[in-house]
């Protein structure tokens, strides 16, 4: 079977925690997105998101120009055919899904990163978090497991918190027991939640501080789901942030957009 | 990208050993040598005595490379020191209190030694030896800029008083060398020490301007570790001299070469500012250099050298009072290139015409790396030069994290390559 | 009459439970997960250990409790802080003991002490999960092993797999990294056992060595581990005996219990 | 406008006031950010002097009429991690930056001695983002040398100089005599309280001791000794009940100073009989002479007669000597070393002091901290375990 389409380009972020995938059309539409968990294997992820990537617009292979991989284990996806760092794409992403943007927050499953980018999506500065994951979407999901409650479930509860604890570690390892600990103190689960929220929103606030804070800023990455987490910024930083469905696959966009501008034949000498 | 200076590689590296095979020499027969730092060593004095030097700082920067840091600063940590300080001196601690044995050396023992207060780790530092061994230390007290970019002059009753404090320092350690040595100063001794120094700084200054103008011929970083290591081992010697009068001949050799013959791709020129990661050093430099990036300056060069690529030139003719001043004028340019490293450095990369600047900031010197942050975002406020921020470690491996440090530096080269097909200035 | 005395030690993974007799006997044991409520986890162990004893609570003559939440445990007498209560307990085993360390489930506790057992410097980890049995435990669940087989995975690896990460959350994606590029899991066991006993090793080099070393604490029932920590110390460490690992801080809590009865002094 | 009408004692805080009064408003005044005794007197028309609690000359800028503040970290301000620092810094550099960055703080002068690599960056990052001068001051490292003093004459001149631009007063040698004696009464009583402290520490412990005096760096010192001999007098009659706690001498916090939730947990098991908490405003251990010329005078005593810390090398005394000396003349049964977190000066001599202590046969423990700290769990559980043995060991088998 061949396919009649003009060609697509499809991007592909494999992350620590889940893999997305993006697919584009000539005119840099999105024409479907895919996503799982990375789980174990990150190959079979980035094929599986692949294939189902495909399915969901049912085309096959030979249909897509170009793939390119972000993320952490984007040099483990056999089939990309050009790779770059997820600081890039994520900037790229989340200026092509909101132009004005200038900051780009970025928080996922085991990183934060931010990011200053210029109009036209390149980075001018960023910073992320090293050395330690405290304070990462990690310990929000392990919250979830804890509490035994769907992650997207969480938001909804913490929002409904109105003394948040303080939560004095983030660590993801002593996620369990810090919670616990905080319910066996009697604490109602909402309101611990939303201590939790509110830690690792001022600690990506400092990461935001690092790199200036221009507006307008952008929320990518897993977490920008999690509207409570989008509230507690926007308290912090007193100014609106700019999220949307897209914005846990703007790594994914970013790279479709690397990869369409080599179908365009813009990209050679760019990227390697 | 840039043909290597191979001579002056070879050269470099055969004279480092001889330094390194005469301190164990002078262990071997149980004899002594002076302990002093980069910034400020009195190389010059300590010559004209005859008194041998050694320089823990090159000794533990060649352990880091080599490898065998790690070990030593275990080795000081066991002992208690926590892991928030100095490496540099952790790890010499380390090395001391094994008994001064590395695998294929050995040091002497201090005698004397002499720390400047370019940083105040090396007072610290050096009060470690003396619990240890007990011999006479020095601290030469010697006042820095006051008013950020207002450094007194030659001439201004500010910089007289400070002078004058200068030289009363200076006759105390003369006396300290006398009452060692039990011999008296020889000026003529002192005037050629000064005097090659002179020539030595001359030259050096020279090659460091070879690489403002395109095309560059060495890699700041790499080659300029090297020089580094020459320039103040064999700082007031005649092999130092010729040294970098070869140098600097061979590298003019080469950008008549580059001249001749460009390359298809002219590389990132990129400024580095802070200290380099040498426990990954050739990895270090490969990440940038297999992208196509090239270090033509690096600010490491004007502290590590204790200010004396800037060429200054010392009055032989009164050696004592010109020593003073040079010491004076040399470290406190050394310290400013490090507290005021941000005012500097827009000047810096238009002068280099850099494309990018590139900080390195280590964990364990708060000396170079206190300011990195804010000169980073200083010089993003008046350019908009793509810059990058690592940080790492220039000794412990434990603080280094190589994939981390590649994502930010693919990063970077992203960026450049986008402005550079954008057609940015 | 006989005097007993009951040690609770509450920490942060498990809660413990030992009742000795004045000469040092241990009459009974018991242990459980210390869960969300750790007082009831105590009052659940002492039930359990007085029922093995055959005793009722009245029979004790002193109640101590130690471990983080020690001030939790309602039936105490008094609360000792678990650096003090391991030293009791480690100089009870073994007489001659002048270090101890106590590797936990959340804590990695470094203490040296004189003859006369008072502690001259000691050392905790920081609040980070990097070298702790929580790690291992993760490990251990990513590998899809259960905590009693860790020990038979981890002794057949030949070359244990280097974790160069300090932060447990970062070493766990690199360890699923090794897993993918199809490193064998006994070397990743292993490694994860190297990267604990390095941490604890740092801590315990903090506070200095001396003879004797008593180990302890749950992380040590990992066999492998105490072999790991005894190579790399290259010296002979004491190790109790008996399943007495996890139990060295209550049994020096008890043993405060016998010394100094109920009267609470402070 | 009257600069002389009291900025907080007598103003926010009754003369008359009883102990538990003078203690609380202390506390109030220190976690207060916004500097209500600062923004007092700048409304009066005064000018401010920052700097750090390791000495500095103050009797220079208070002869011009200055009022100086000493920044050591102001306890209840947890602050954002600044984007201008990486994380490898004490809070003291960070922490002065961020109150000036955000407002809270408005001096018209900051002068940084040269204790430690540190502190000598902040002069060039001040003045990248800030109008106000920032000054380096260079005191002597070498300070046996004979040339040290009259170097030492010459740098306070140009501090002096400093002082004068920024007020428009020139160096007055007569006024610079009388704010002498003035520090010098303060010295005088503050060293009452820590004689009172040492002989009776039931009677104060060290948490109150801290405040009594650190609300001395917010305050000019005339309305500070006002304060301390309104207190003094009734300390001495304070009826408390004598503790069973552990005499201990406490170190380690010559420039940080550490969160007083951490010197609540220290004081709750032990008796601190001395310490270098704000070491800075009793620095010079003699009375100035009054006579001669000032300035000399100045540089005099901090070349001869001074105490000591970390950050002032002095190739006659060793730091771990000094600390010996102290716990035997204190009849102190232990030390506590608080360490900051990223102090390169404290933590380089760390090693020394516990190891001449060890030495010593003398207990020691080493409590790390830092700014922001919100759990005193740790601290508490290591001070109740050092406190536990000592007091117990005795009758143990
Ligand atoms: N439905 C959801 N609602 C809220 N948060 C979510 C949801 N799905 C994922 N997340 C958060 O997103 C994180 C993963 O983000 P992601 O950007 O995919 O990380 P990575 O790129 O490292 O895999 C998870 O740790 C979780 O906290
Ligand atoms: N069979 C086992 N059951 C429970 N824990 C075990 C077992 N084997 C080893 N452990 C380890 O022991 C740790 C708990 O040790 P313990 O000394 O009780 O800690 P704590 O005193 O902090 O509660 C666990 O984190 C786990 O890693
Ligand atoms: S702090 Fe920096 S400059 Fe000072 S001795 Fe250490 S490495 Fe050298
Ligand atoms: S606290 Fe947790 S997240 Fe941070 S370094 Fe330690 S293990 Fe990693
Ligand atoms: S002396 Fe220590 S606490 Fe003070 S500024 Fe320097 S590093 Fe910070």
């Amino acid at each position: 079977m061949t396919c009649f389409h003009p060609p697509f380009t499809a991007g592909i972020d494999v992350g620590s925690t889940q893999t997305k995938a993006v697919l584009l059309d000539v005119s840099a539409r999105i024409a479907g997105t895919a996503i799982i968990d990375t789980g174990f294997d990150v190959d079979a992820a980035a094929h599986n998101v692949y294939a189902r990537l495909l399915a969901g617009a049912g085309l096959c292979a030979d249909a897509i120009h170009t793939v390119a991989g972000t993320g952490y284990g984007r040099f483990r996806i056999a089939f990309g055919d050009l790779q770059v760092t997820e600081i890039s794409c994520h900037a790229r992403g989340a200026v092509h899904l909101f132009p004005a943007t200038r900051t780009v927050l970025d928080m996922g499953g085991q990183d934060t990163k931010a990011i200053r980018v210029a109009a036209d999506g390149g980075v001018i500065d960023f910073s992320m978090n090293d050395k330690c994951a405290a304070g990462t979407g990690r310990f929000l999901s392990a919250a979830a497991a804890v509490l035994e409650m769907p992650l997207d479930g969480l938001a909804a509860v913490a929002a409904t918190g109105c003394n948040p604890v303080t939560i004095s570690t983030t660590c993801t390892v002593f996620a369990e027991t810090e919670i616990l600990a905080w319910v066996a103190r009697g604490k109602a689960i909402n309101d611990i939640l939303l201590g939790a929220h509110q830690a690792i929103a001022s600690r990506s606030l400092a990461l935001l501080k690092r790199v200036g804070l221009q507006p307008a800023i952008t929320f990518t990455g897993g977490v920008s789901r999690n509207s409570c987490m989008v509230d507690q910024l926007e308290r912090l930083l007193g100014s609106r942030l700019q999220v949307g469905e897209q914005t846990p696959f703007a790594g994914a966009l970013g790279a479709a957009l690397f990869a369409r501008d080599r179908l365009m034949g813009l990209q050679q000498a760019v990227l390697p | 990208m840039t043909f290597p200076a191979i001579r002056a590689k070879i050269e470099a590296t055969s004279l480092l050993e001889s330094w390194s095979e005469r301190l164990d020499q002078l262990a071997q027969q149980q004899r002594t040598a002076a302990y002093a730092f980069v910034m400020g060593s009195c190389a010059e004095l300590l010559a004209a005595f005859e008194i041998p030097l050694f320089l823990p700082e090159i000794n533990c920067l060649q352990t880091a490379i080599s490898g065998t840091a790690q070990g030593l600063l275990q080795h000081a940590e066991e002992q208690g020191y926590p892991s928030d300080i100095c490496n540099y001196l952790k790890a010499d601690v380390g090395l001391h209190l094994q008994g001064r044995r590395l695998p294929h050396k050995r040091l002497p023992a201090p005698c004397l030694a002499i720390a400047t207060t370019a940083c105040n780790t090396y007072i610290k530092w050096a009060e470690v030896w003396q619990r240890l061994y007990d011999m006479p230390l020095f601290v030469f007290d010697i006042p820095g800029t006051r008013n950020p970019g207002h450094p007194s002059q030659p001439g201004d009753p500010a910089f007289a008083a400070d002078l004058a404090y200068m030289i009363e320092q200076l006759r105390d350690l003369i006396s300290l060398c006398e009452r060692i040595t039990g011999r008296r100063l020889d000026p003529d001794r002192l005037s050629h020490a000064l005097d090659c120094t002179n020539r030595m700084s001359r030259d050096f200054n020279a090659i460091l301007k070879l690489n403002r103008q395109e095309p560059a011929c060495f890699d700041a970083v790499r080659q300029g570790g090297a020089y580094l290591g020459v320039f103040n081992a064999f700082r007031g010697t005649d092999a130092g001299v010729r040294y970098f009068s070869n140098a600097l001949e061979e590298l003019q050799q080469i950008r008549q070469r580059c001249l001749r013959e460009p390359v298809a791709e002219a590389p990132f020129r990129l400024l580095f500012a802070g200290l380099p990661c040498y426990p990954l050093y050739s990895r270090f430099i490969r990440m940038f250099s297999t992208q196509g990036g090239l270090f033509v300056s690096s600010t490491y060069l004007q502290f590590a050298s204790g200010g004396g690529c800037m060429g200054y030139q010392y009055d032989t003719k009164r050696p004592v009072e010109s020593f003073a001043e040079g010491l004076l004028l040399t470290t406190r340019e050394a310290m400013d290139s490090m507290f005021l490293a941000g005012d500097r450095l827009f000047e810096a990369q238009a002068a280099c015409r850099a494309d990018g600047v590139v900080f390195h900031g280590v964990k364990s010197c708060r000396t170079v790396s206190t300011g990195l942050a804010d000169a980073r975002l200083a010089l993003q406020s008046r350019s908009s030069i793509p810059t990058l921020l690592l940080e790492s470690d220039m000794m412990d491996r434990r603080l280094i994290s190589p994939a981390q440090m590649q994502n930010r530096i693919d990063a970077f080269f992203e960026t450049l390559r986008l402005r550079r097909k954008a057609g940015a200035p | 009459m006989k005097r007993f005395a009951a040690g609770i030690d509450l920490g942060a993974a498990c809660t413990k439970v030992i009742i000795i007799d004045a000469d040092g006997e241990v009459l009974a044991r018991s242990q459980e997960k210390t869960g969300f409520q750790p007082d009831l986890a105590a009052a659940r162990c002492l039930a359990g250990a007085l029922e093995a004893a055959g005793l009722a609570q009245d029979d004790l003559s002193a109640i101590v409790s130690t471990g983080f939440a020690r001030h939790l445990a309602s039936m105490r007498h008094r609360a000792v802080t678990e650096l003090t209560a391991a030293t009791h307990g480690a100089r009870l085993l073994f007489p001659a003991a002048g270090s101890v360390l106590d590797l936990g489930g959340q804590t990695i506790k470094a203490c040296r002490f004189d003859e006369q057992g008072r502690i001259l410097a000691f050392r905790l980890n920081e609040k980070c999960a990097s070298g702790t049995g929580a790690f291992l435990e993760r490990t251990a669940r990513i590998m899809g092993v259960g905590l009693d087989q860790v020990d038979e995975l981890a002794r057949q690896s030949l070359h244990p797999a280097p974790i160069s990460s300090v932060c447990a959350v970062f070493a766990e994606s690199e360890i699923i990294s090794q897993l993918m590029q199809a490193v064998p899991p006994q070397d990743i066991m292993q490694g994860a056992l190297v990267a604990c006993v390095d941490r604890a090793l740092q801590i315990l080099r903090q506070v200095g060595l001396q003879d004797e070393l008593v180990l302890a604490g749950g992380v040590l029932r990992f066999s492998t581990a105490a072999e790991l920590l005894q190579q790399k110390l290259g010296c002979q460490a004491r190790l109790p005996v008996d399943g007495m690992l996890q139990f060295v801080a209550a049994l020096g809590a008890a043993r405060i219990g016998i010394r100094f009865g109920k009267e609470v002094s402070s | 406008m009257n600069l002389n009408t009291p900025l907080y004692f007598g103003h926010a805080l009754p003369v008359d006031a009883s102990l538990e009064q003078i203690l609380n408003a202390c506390r109030e005044l220190l976690c207060d950010a916004t500097f209500p005794t600062l923004r007092l007197w700048q409304e009066r028309g005064g000018k401010v002097l920052g700097h750090f609690q390791v000495y500095l000359p103050e009797e220079i800028a208070h002869a011009a009429g200055m009022l100086t503040v000493k920044l050591g970290c102001t306890t209840g301000i947890t602050g954002q991690p600044g984007s201008h620092f990486g994380s490898y810094l004490c809070a003291v550099v960070k922490q002065v930056f961020s109150l000036v960055d955000e407002g809270r703080l408005k001096p018209d002068l900051f002068v940084v001695p040269s204790i430690c690599d540190a502190a000598r960056n902040l002069p060039a990052i001040w003045s990248r983002n800030f109008n106000t001068p920032c000054r380096m001051l260079y005191l002597p490292q070498n300070s046996a040398s004979p040339a040290a003093a009259r170097y030492l004459q010459q740098e306070y001149a140009g501090f002096a100089a400093v002082v004068s631009e920024v007020t428009g007063r020139p160096l007055d040698l007569e006024a610079l005599r009388r704010s002498a004696a003035v520090y010098n009464r303060n010295r005088h009583l503050l060293r009452v309280l820590q004689v009172l402290k040492s002989c009776e520490p039931w009677k104060l412990a060290l948490d109150e001791c801290y405040l009594l005096t650190a609300v001395g760096s917010l305050l000019p010192p005339e309305e500070h000794n006002h304060l301390l001999e309104q207190v003094i007098p009734q300390l001495a009659v304070r009826q408390c009940q004598q503790q069973d706690k552990i005499r201990v001498v406490l170190c380690g916090c010559f420039c940080e100073q550490p969160p007083l939730g951490m010197l609540e947990a220290i004081a709750r098991s032990c008796h601190v009989v001395s310490d270098d908490l704000l070491i800075g405003l009793r620095w010079l251990t003699d009375d100035l002479d009054v006579q001669g010329d000032p300035l000399a005078a100045l540089a005099h005593a901090y070349c001869s007669s001074s105490s000591w810390s970390p950050v002032q090398h002095d190739p006659h005394r060793q730091t771990a000597d000094l600390l010996l000396q102290q716990v035997k003349q204190q009849g102190a049964q232990a030390v506590i070393v608080t360490a900051p977190k990223m102090c390169e000066p404290g933590l380089d001599e760390l090693v020394p002091a516990l190891a001449a202590l060890t030495k010593a046969g003398i207990p020691s423990c080493v409590c790390e901290f830092e700014q922001g700290m919100t759990s005193f769990e740790l601290v508490e559980l290591q001070v109740e375990t050092f406190a536990e043995n000592i007091l117990y060991s005795g009758e143990l088998p």
